[in-house]
């Protein structure tokens, strides 16, 4: 068994209406930085998890994904897995 | 296109051609599709609605518009619905929730109405399954996310649970508006030469054809129905409520309408078909999220937070500027014309132009055959004698006490703002929710109630009881009852024997709302609630508004001082069927429900209103889920004292303890009030039952239950 | 005494103030919205509760980094008195005129409910009405109310009295039972270093009436009017 | 003038208790991952801007983190900018 991190980033389907960033965008707008041509805002998720291989780290992390961190209808997951704590 | 393939059924479709004497284009299926589905035209439900008493002293507008309004002094009115948020709520716990709260809004709002109080009622699966809890969280998160943010506080509601709801739980979303009566906003005001605006969000592809998805079965895999869900903003309808508010104020605005189900297509085709002209739309015009949407997603979507406008021509500046100053947009997506048309183009060609009466009311209805279930009598076979009285009795009432539908309930309304807005007397946790209207200085009093298991054992009975409930508790707290808003959620109406619970249930609760002159003034209806596996009881959920003139003459519970008598009203005897202690011991659900005497529930709520209103009780609970041991344990915990509790019984201890069904209630009432509280109950059934004092609710011969005990027991 | 709630778009508490602040003291109460500035020489200004900016991305980030806080900043140089409600004490924490962070509550999720808490001093423009050590009841209504600093500027903080509110139980004791979200100290109300500057989580404004269960917050408002007409 | 993307990741700093962190990790050791030893929940967000280089690009995204998207007392941030949008 070996100690692994995933790192978990989790952003709005292509579609869905993301208004955090839309209101960050104005908000930014609003401050002067006119160059910026779009905003989204997701959420990001560190795991520290022991497997017994970087594939059952890999696993492990989906199924996190599916059962509580993630809602499949309206986002979207990138996961990447690293050995050590 | 295949009708079918748009939701259509072979009359219906059949209804259009010879409407149209053409064939309709693929788009105008497609709408016809969405706007005959059950959820938008209550196809299956609209002969029974017409049982309901609509009309009455304060009914200034029934069912029909977006809202019902009652009448509440001084030229003012409440405007306020219940809608379901169910299929979206299963599948998508939190955003379903969340934007059946922001849809229920918009409806009070389009009323001309300032959003004042919410409630919710929910319905959720087996309390032990994983599943439920998961479901609960995201709903009650996704209920408070939306209206703590919006700022609309939600001051009460209701929540059960029972296996029947483990794949379709309820979310029934109340909402309550103060209006000026003449400044009401009405869908029947549009006139030619006017202009249609859009206000609010841009237009995306979120739920899609949503209203034709709520009024199907939900699949077994849910997450099928992924595109069908909306997303919601509470930022944007904050700025969406005061920004209308204001337009309205202005007077720049000669009607308005939320866009619910099916968006665009119905909010316009209905101001269309009720104002008696045409309207045409420009599909081109309209602010899109993504910029490759065909005609039919454009005017289907159900994006959230959008309101459609009439404005005169020569107000539209004005109103593009206000919305500018909100931060929202707005944009004119068509004219009002003479005639009765409704059309649309885009790339400047016509996709649709159907007679607006017909989207709105031409659905054929239809009447599904009626049968008494099979087993009805069997379901009635029940004596108490089945059950053994329990050895301990302290036991016995914690354990009830504990049980999730009655007790448990602070994580759901501790994770709303009740109090936004300071208008909140009584925020939740009582029998009913009371608001102070600062316009005119009067109270509103709103009782949320359901009552599943009686319905199903005897629909007729649960109906009339369910809204009996509500009234006695309007009648309790001093109210007035002014009106009555219910919301319909049931299983397919496609089984013979489920129709005719429904059909009774409606009945009963037409009867007993005519009987008690409590005017139906809107509502809601949510059918096709099964699945391969379970379907729901029949739950029909209703909200009873009422009136109490002046602040004195509410009288509120959990008020108990030492040296107060205390007061059964009503029946020492009611029933265990459908109870909560029959659920919770024996886990089975038979019996018949107590027969309803509408002479006595009237007696019942002529003589608790003068209880309240000349101050003859300090604490005074109606008798509901639980019976007079739960009302008992309550109000100790609430008072913070205990009481001696003899009396003869007259009857089994546990059907005099439990037993639920009729008007009843609890009183503490001082010494000097004795008297005058007697006369006032005399000829109605009235036993004094103790004393208030001590430590504990000491009920003699059975139990003795300490205050920190109860409190343990009611997980406070 | 001239008032002037600020009312940034998602705030939903600001008409809440306006309606408690001119029932309690009778004083002309003007709202401004975020986008005017702020011309009146108001002798308080309010920065209400609510969800400025939907409480994207941190709450009242956003708000705080609006054009009319530099107006409110001004003021705050004045000497004026400058009051932030639940949002509103995020914003000023957020905008720098307070020190601190206000954290996601230590159990994640909105809580609504009547609330304890302890005046800590009597000597503020806020709270001269009060008796030290005295009981209030103002309730709460936040997701994000846990008061953090780092450990060596807390202890400043301490040192120089700036705590003028702590969560309690109704014998004004404290401890982590009474204390609804965690925050550090117990805090739930701090002063700027000037004194004239009051974050607080609490809602004063929904203790104000007591048909709504509660008037408490009387004795703050009267406090404030008190001391600024002394001045 | 061409458009890049930024990718900011915003987490607490250690020493800050993340209770959103704390809470999915109960949660998920009630769901039966008894196997994960730490959770940490941020924010993730992504920026699409105008800018005259990689480098200009970067010195964007840093300010507009200073200005609104980080609060440096308890958040530290990592970005990554690619070119294209
Ligand atoms: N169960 C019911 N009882 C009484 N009125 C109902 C019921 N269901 C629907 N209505 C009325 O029918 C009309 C249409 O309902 P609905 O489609 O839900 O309105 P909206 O499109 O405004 O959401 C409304 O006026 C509503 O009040
Ligand atoms: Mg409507």
């Amino acid at each position: 068994m070996a100690v692994y991190r995933a790192f978990v980033t989790i952003t709005l389907k292509k579609g869905v209406l993301d208004s955090q960033g839309k209101a960050v965008a104005s908000s930014l707008h609003d401050m002067g930085y006119g160059k910026l041509e779009e905003v989204r805002v997701g959420r990001y998720v560190e795991l520290a998890l022991e497997a017994a291989s970087h594939d059952e780290a890999l696993t492990m992390t989906e199924s996190i994904c599916d059962d509580l961190l993630v809602n499949d209808l309206i986002e979207e997951r990138r996961i990447e897995v690293v050995t050590g704590p | 296109m295949d009708y079918a393939k748009a939701g259509l059924r072979r009359e219906e479709f059949e209804a259009i051609r010879s409407a149209l004497k053409r064939e309709p284009t693929d788009c105008e299926l497609l709408v016809m599709g969405v706007m005959w589905s059950e959820h938008c035209c209550y196809k299956s439900s609209k002969p029974l609605l017409r049982l309901f008493p609509t009309s009455g002293d304060s009914v200034v507008q029934g069912p029909g518009e977006n809202a019902g309004v009652v009448a509440i002094g001084d030229g003012w009115g409440a405007a306020f619905k219940v809608e379901s948020h169910n299929h979206p709520s299963a599948v998508s716990p939190y955003q379903g929730a969340a934007t059946g709260v922001g849809g229920i809004i918009r409806d009070i709002l389009a009323m001309g109405a300032r959003p004042t109080a919410s409630m919710d009622g929910l319905c959720f699966g087996d309390a032990q399954e994983p599943k439920t809890r998961r479901l609960a969280r995201g709903i009650v998160a996704g209920i408070g996310g939306y209206g703590n943010a919006v700022g609309v506080p939600t001051v009460g509601g209701k929540t059960l649970y029972d296996k029947a709801y483990n794949d379709n739980p309820l979310v029934n979303a109340f909402s309550l508006g103060i209006v000026r009566l003449d400044r009401m906003a009405s869908a029947s005001t549009a006139r030619p030469g006017q202009k249609v605006l859009l206000l609010g969000a841009a237009t995306g592809r979120d739920g899609i054809a949503g209203a034709a998805f709520a009024s199907a079965e939900l699949g077994d895999d849910a997450k099928a129905s992924r595109p069908q869900v909306q997303i919601g903003d509470p930022f944007e309808e904050k700025l969406l409520i005061e920004a209308c508010l204001e337009l309205h104020e202005a007077g720049l605005i000669v009607s308005m309408q939320d866009m619910g189900a099916a968006g665009i297509t119905s909010s316009s085709s209905e101001i269309a078909a009720k104002s008696g002209v045409a309207i045409d739309l420009d599909l081109d015009a309209v602010p899109l999220r993504e910029g490759d949407m065909e005609a039919w997603e454009i005017l289907l979507s159900e994006s959230q937070e959008r309101m459609l406008l009439i404005v005169l021509p020569e107000k539209v500046d004005a109103v593009l500027s206000q919305a500018t100053r909100w931060g929202l947009e707005c944009a004119v997506i068509g004219d009002v014309r003479e005639g009765d048309e409704w059309t649309a183009r885009k790339d400047g060609t016509i996709v649709a132009a159907l007679p607006a009466t017909l989207i709105g009311e031409g659905c054929p209805e239809l009447a599904w055959p009626a049968r008494e279930p099979d087993d009805l009598e069997s379901r009635w076979d029940f004596g108490p004698e089945e059950m053994d009285l329990p050895c301990d009795w302290a036991a016995e009432t914690k354990a009830l006490l504990a049980s999730s539908d009655l007790t448990g309930k602070n994580w759901i309304h501790e994770s709303y703002d009740s109090m936004v807005r300071l208008a909140t007397v009584e925020g939740p946790g009582g029998p009913v929710s009371v608001i102070r209207v600062r316009e005119n200085g009067r109270l509103l009093s709103m009782a949320m109630e359901t009552d599943p298991r009686k319905t199903f054992l005897d629909p007729y009975r649960g109906g009339a009881e369910t809204v009996a409930r509500a009234i006695r508790a309007l009648a309790v707290s001093g109210a007035t009852p002014l009106g009555l808003t219910d919301c319909l959620n049931y299983p397919s109406p496609e089984k013979a024997d489920q129709f005719w619970e429904l059909a009774e249930s409606v009945r009963g609760m037409a009867d007993c709302c005519r009987e008690l002159a409590c005017p139906v003034v809107s509502g809601n209806v949510s059918l096709y609630n099964e699945t391969s596996r379970h379907r729901i009881l029949p739950t029909p959920l209703v909200v009873a508004v009422g009136l109490i003139d002046d602040p004195s003459e509410l009288l509120r519970w959990g008020r108990w001082a030492k040296g107060d008598r205390l007061f059964l009203v009503g029946t020492v005897a009611s029933s265990l069927s459908g109870s909560e202690y029959q659920q919770h011991r024996l886990g089975v659900l038979r019996g018949r429900p107590l027969a309803i005497s509408f002479e006595m529930e009237q007696e019942f709520v002529d003589k608790a209103r003068s209880t309240a209103h000349l101050q003859l009780a300090r604490s005074g609970r109606p008798i509901a889920g639980g019976g007079l041991a739960v009302a008992l344990a309550k109000e100790t915990h609430q008072s913070g004292t205990g009481a001696l509790v003899h009396m003869a019984v007259p009857t089994r201890p546990d059907v005099l303890l439990f037993g639920e069904g009729g008007p009843r209630a609890l009183y503490a009432v001082p010494a000097q009030k004795l008297e005058a509280f007697r006369k006032n109950w005399a000829s109605f059934p009235l036993t004094e039952i103790g004393i208030v004092g001590g430590e504990a609710l000491h009920i003699r011969g059975l139990c003795s239950l300490t205050l920190a005990e109860i409190s343990q027991s009611l997980g406070r | 005494m001239k008032v002037a709630v600020i009312a940034f778009p998602g705030s939903n508490c600001d008409d809440d103030v306006v309606q408690a602040v001119s029932d309690v003291l009778g004083c002309s109460v003007t709202k401004v919205w975020h986008r005017n500035r702020l011309d009146t020489e108001p002798d308080l200004i309010i920065l209400p509760g609510g969800f400025s900016y939907g409480d994207y991305l941190r709450s009242g980030a956003m708000a705080a980094r609006s054009p009319i806080m530099d107006d409110v900043r001004r003021e705050v140089r004045r000497g004026r008195l400058v009051l932030g409600i639940c949002n509103g004490f995020q914003v000023l924490t957020e905008s720098g005129l307070l020190p601190g962070a206000l954290l996601t509550n230590r159990h994640p999720g909105f809580l609504c409910r009547p609330c304890t808490v302890r005046v800590e001093r009597t000597d503020s423009p806020f709270t001269g009405t009060f008796r030290e050590g005295q009981v209030v009841n103002f309730p709460i209504a936040h997701n994000e109310g846990r008061y953090y600093l780092p450990p060596s500027d807390l202890e400043k903080l301490e040192k120089d009295g700036r705590v003028l509110f702590r969560y309690c139980n109704d014998r004004g004791e404290t401890g982590d039972d009474f204390n609804p979200n965690g925050a550090l100290n117990h805090i739930a109300g701090i002063l700027s270093e000037e004194g004239n500057v009051l974050g607080l989580m609490p809602h004063p404004e929904r203790s104000s009436d007591i048909l709504l269960g509660c008037d408490d917050g009387i004795l703050f408002w009267k406090s404030i009017q008190t001391w600024v007409e002394r001045r």
